[in-house]
């Protein structure tokens, strides 16, 4: 603990105190509810009605903006996920547990997207569902590593230890990640090479752009949204019998 | 209660349970789906190769997912004690051991049949050949979870059973991936298949007359 | 741009509206799912505790 | 409930051994609908392998067993016992209610329904918990349960006091005088001294028994 | 006595257990033999087609052979309480735990270097081939025994942790097999290896510096 | 053996649970050369888990360990404890001999040598029997001559007079007793009368603990 100032340490265990948590939770949804159509509604009337199509590539480029966004955060959430792994296993910060587990079903779920959505884009523009790519097949494997996740924490009985166990496999597969980034650098594949993400000069028209920006935007603020929800839930599950459930329960009735 | 009534219960509460256990219940689709990734991977992306493999690839991967799931047959019973009170029944051990059977295929190997096509789309098994591969995995999955109970049915009352139930149970699945495996290469050769269908027929109507009978004894041995 | 060439979507529509179909699906369900467990989970214990203090 | 034999179970100079150990031999009783018999005897003396040769788990290495005068097998034996163990049969899974139901599946209803029988163990109220919510004391009692709800003459319980409390063991004393009473028959093992005095109890001592 | 000492005697008595074990050390040896003749079974007769999948085929064997034996790693130590007195030794845990994966390894791993050119040749894999095949399974088996430690450490606790072990550990794997399975298919044509040698040397000193610390951290959680 | 404080074991306030249920908490002593820590309590009170949590197995909920007033794990703990649980850590596939040297690799020699120690434990002679071949009994013996060979003060022993018979008992109490006497510490939970009862003798009772 001494590497962290006492102030900065004080902070994180109020806001690590789970009634605490609890309760900001409810108080920060709502404005992350509106900054989440904020960036949505242009996003999406920008990608789908505003951006002309693409002259190779027709309406069917639209896909682009669930796509990407989604692959960004399947990429993401995992990195956030091994980091959050690391702090529980460092400073045992029980807050660090319950958001590493809550945001494996919602990793798995971009993971999810980024795949089905990739393969229908592949069939009008490859001709093919699927093709076994370096870059399509570790974004499968990526998703194993989302359920095997969730699967571990509910195999094992003991949450506490589960929250261990669930640290240190997170950590692990972590080297994972570079593989799928760097996969179309490394392998010649059918999937398109960094676009968008050169930022010094994206190779990608303006307007096509800032729909793509917004919605990217838009899935990362649904991420906070849909992580501090199940949170909330995965809280009340592991501490069924504190003294704060009790008190919510009477404030409730 | 009556024989169908106890079978029927059997089905109902195993399904019941491995609903209420979805996680482990999805295990060996997943393994399925791993194992047929694997290959891919493994010889790099080559269409056309990938394309001669796919039977081959697809039916020996059901077979280890098929394996690999035999193990939650009779495991929990046989810990949580209800495999005593199954040999305890008055009703008929066979039949109701068929029961499982039946609920662990349908959560093992039905799912299988869903997600097999789709892995060979990917892996480029002509059009033609699915519904041989379809087919051909409907009668033979069931197989192998009738012939897998037997060698469960032996190991489960040891530890370290693993190893041992696939050195006994593959050399028992070989002639179903021979005939299954063979029916789908002709098939994406477009020859016919009819014998290849028939003799899996013939083989899936006698293991379920005639497996359940072993599984039984070897279950009694076990729980001694 | 009329709707129904919007609906179109230049003879992609199936592939495009699939996937945003699909996407507005599990973003859906990853949001509700874990606020109806919560409330069941709310409800039961709700219900042990009335238990607890008869 | 159609005997027209006495229910009896004889029991003739039964030996079991695990491994090569003999554990008890010359073993010979007999019980008859009313009595109890409680099995005595240090860890690891035999009793539980006793009792599951009683099952038909294990064969004896000799003796036989018979029910009624016929061997088991060829005895209405297994519809008219019922077996609590060490391992209780129930799965954690399921629920009060789905646990008792396909209890009831396997087997032939008895004298109770399911509600009198949870009232019985004073688990009403409990129908719809998954079995993993309940302790460790509850779990024994629903196991109990099973034994009201379906049809049986002989109960076969190992240790059936663990993880019971006080209030517990008295209720299933209450039970086994209630059994015995309507004709039944019960043998068990338990390292509790049992107030179960009043009844026709025999006691076997199994580390006598070589 | 030394850490040194401690370590050697890990090796030594793990060995020494393998040997007493024999039957049961045989088992993965079986396994990886086994699921390299279904694939003939499974395609059928075609020379061709299986020289092409060699590489893949073997390489996937041996991934689930490795896969499959990695259960023994820890398995009786947990369940007779050797575990527990390796936790409580004051020398550091990884290091001991390193001692585990090597003896398993020698028991496990080097066998399948023996049998593998062999099985190679009967599926028709071109003899200059067969130099790196050897090397690519003596730089990358001793890696599936140090990754694999992880997910076994993490699910030894559990009764039913076969099928999550797989799920757990096979996408840990998949690094390992693209590089060396790559690297067999590019001898088979006659190209250089030279850079995915180096990269796998490069992962398995990564992986033996840094695999035994996550190993024994997640031991202590599953003795808890 | 080069320890300049005085060993002592010290537990403040500690509280332990499994799932969400507490066994204990509030749970305070301290533990010096020359004393015994006797735990008691009901099946399921906690005893077991207590041994573990002090062998950092497991985690407490509240409260810490000390050792020569460090934590844990900067103290020189588990160089100068040894644990003997439920189960033993003994590989039956090996020798006698085997076994204690594997033990002594792990650790550093104690007192007695290999042969000595045998002798002690009434295991003379059994030195190149494979661990199968043993009882029960003679098990519990081969895994406390392990107490035996290898430098340790604090011994943490559960329930070690399981399955052994009355002589077996007396010669642990015997080995306890030496230890004691050589500055030694001793914690264990049995369910069994001790004849301690001349050494410096704490009780715990867990059932009270909360
Ligand atoms: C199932 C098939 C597909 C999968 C699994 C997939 C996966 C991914 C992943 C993981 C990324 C993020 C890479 C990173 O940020 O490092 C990505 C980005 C991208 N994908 Fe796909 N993809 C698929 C199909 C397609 C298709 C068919 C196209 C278009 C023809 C496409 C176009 C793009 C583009 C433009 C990016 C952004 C690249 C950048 O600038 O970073 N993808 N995809
Ligand atoms: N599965 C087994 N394999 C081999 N031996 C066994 C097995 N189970 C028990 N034994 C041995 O058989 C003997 C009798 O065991 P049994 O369980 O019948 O004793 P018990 O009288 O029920 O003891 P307890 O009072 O501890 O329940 C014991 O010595 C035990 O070691
Ligand atoms: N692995 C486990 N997971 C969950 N709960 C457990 C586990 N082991 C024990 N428990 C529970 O923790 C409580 C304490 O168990 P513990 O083993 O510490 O008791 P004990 O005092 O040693 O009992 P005994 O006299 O039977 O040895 C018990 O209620 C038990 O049900
Ligand atoms: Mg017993
Ligand atoms: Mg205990």
């Amino acid at each position: 603990m001494s590497i962290i100032p006492a102030s900065v340490s004080r902070f994180f265990h109020r806001t690590a105190s789970s009634p605490h948590f609890y309760a900001l939770a409810d108080k920060f949804i709502p404005w992350l509810i509106v900054l989440f159509l904020l960036l949505l509604i242009p996003g999406l009337y920008g990608g789908l009605v505003m951006a002309p199509a693409d002259y190779q590539q027709g309406d069917s480029y639209r896909i682009i903006y669930i796509h990407v966004p989604a692959a960004w955060m399947s990429l993401f959430i995992y990195v956030l996920m091994a980091i959050m792994g690391g702090i529980a296993l460092i400073w045992h910060m029980k807050l660090a547990e319950v958001m590493l587990i809550s945001s494996a079903p919602i990793g798995a779920g971009f993971t999810f997207i980024a795949l089905v959505t990739g393969s229908l884009w592949g069939k009008p523009m490859w001709g093919t569902w699927w093709v076994w790519d370096a870059r399509l097949t570790s974004e499968l494997i990526l998703l194993f590593l989302y359920l095997g996740i969730s699967a571990l924490y509910g195999a094992i009985e003991d949450k506490r230890s589960a929250a261990r166990a669930v640290s240190i496999l997170a950590l692990v597969g972590v080297v994972n990640i570079p593989i799928i980034h760097y996969s179309v650098e490394w392998w010649n594949t059918l999937h398109q090479g960094p676009t968008v993400s050169k930022m010094d000069k994206p190779s990608i028209h303006i307007s096509m752009l800032i729909p793509l920006l917004l919605m990217a935007g838009a899935f990362k603020v649904y991420y906070a949204i849909a992580v501090l929800q199940t949170a909330k839930l995965e809280l009340l599950k592991r501490e069924a019998t504190a003294q704060w459930v009790k008190n919510l329960l009477e404030n409730k009735a | 209660m009556s024989l169908t009534q106890a079978f029927l219960a059997i089905i109902r509460r195993d399904l019941l349970l491995a609903f209420r256990r979805r996680a482990e219940m999805a295990n060996p689709l997943l393994f399925f789906v791993m194992v047929v990734t694997l290959f891919p991977l493994a010889v790099g992306a080559q269409p056309n190769l990938l394309q001669a493999m796919a039977p081959g690839v697809i039916w020996v991967s059901a077979l280890l997912a098929a394996l690999l799931s035999l193990d939650s047959l009779f495991r929990s019973d046989f810990d949580d004690g209800s495999l005593e009170q199954l040999l305890l029944s008055p009703h008929s051990l066979p039949v109701l051991v068929l029961g499982k059977i039946v609920a662990h295929w349908l959560v093992t190997g039905l799912p299988l049949l869903l997600v097999a096509p789709l892995l060979a789309l990917f892996l480029g098994l002509p059009e033609r050949a699915m519904p041989t591969l379809w087919l051909t995995l409907l009668l033979a999955t069931p197989m192998l979870s009738l012939i897998g109970a037997i060698g469960v049915a032996l190991t489960v009352g040891l530890r370290r059973g693993g190893m041992l139930l696939s050195l006994l149970v593959l050399p028992l699945y070989i002639p179903v991936l021979i005939f299954a495996s063979s029916a789908v290469d002709r098939a994406a050769s477009g020859l016919p298949v009819t014998a290849q269908i028939n003799i899996l027929l013939a083989m899936l109507l006698l293991a379920l007359v005639l497996t359940p009978l072993p599984t039984a004894a070897a279950l009694k041995m076990s729980v001694n | 741009m009329t709707l129904e060439s919007f609906l179109h979507m230049g003879g992609y529509a199936f592939y495009v509206w699939t996937s945003y179909g699909i996407t507005t699906a599990v973003l859906l369900w990853n949001l509700f799912a874990p606020i109806v467990q919560r409330k069941q989970l709310l409800r039961q214990l709700a219900l042990k505790q009335k238990r607890a203090q008869r | 409930m159609e005997h027209t034999n006495p229910a009896e179970l004889a029991v003739v100079d039964l030996a079991c051994g695990r491994d090569d150990r003999l554990l008890f031999s010359g073993l010979s009783f007999g019980l008859r609908p009313g009595q109890v018999l409680l099995l005595e005897g240090s860890n690891g003396s035999g009793k539980t392998t006793l009792l599951r040769t009683l099952c038909g788990f294990r064969e004896a290495d000799e003796g036989e067993i018979r029910w009624c005068g016929q061997l088991l097998e060829e005895s209405s034996y297994y519809a008219d016992m019922a077996y609590v163990g060490h391992a209780e049969g129930i799965k954690k899974e399921l629920t009060v209610l789905e646990n008792l139901r396909f209890a009831l599946a396997l087997s032939q209803p008895g004298h109770y329904g399911i509600d009198e029988a949870l009232q019985k163990v004073q688990l009403a109220g409990y129908d719809d918990n998954p079995v993993h919510t309940l302790s460790a004391g509850q779990k024994r009692r629903l196991s109990l349960a099973r034994l009201l709800i379906t049809h049986n003459i002989l109960w076969i319980l190992d240790e059936p006091f663990t993880s019971l409390d006080r209030q517990g063991i008295d209720l299933i004393e209450t039970l086994i005088d209630a059994h015995v009473k309507q004709g039944g028959m019960v043998i068990l093992t338990s390292h509790h001294d049992l107030s179960l005095h009043h009844i026709g109890l025999q006691r076997i001592h199994l580390d006598s028994c070589l």
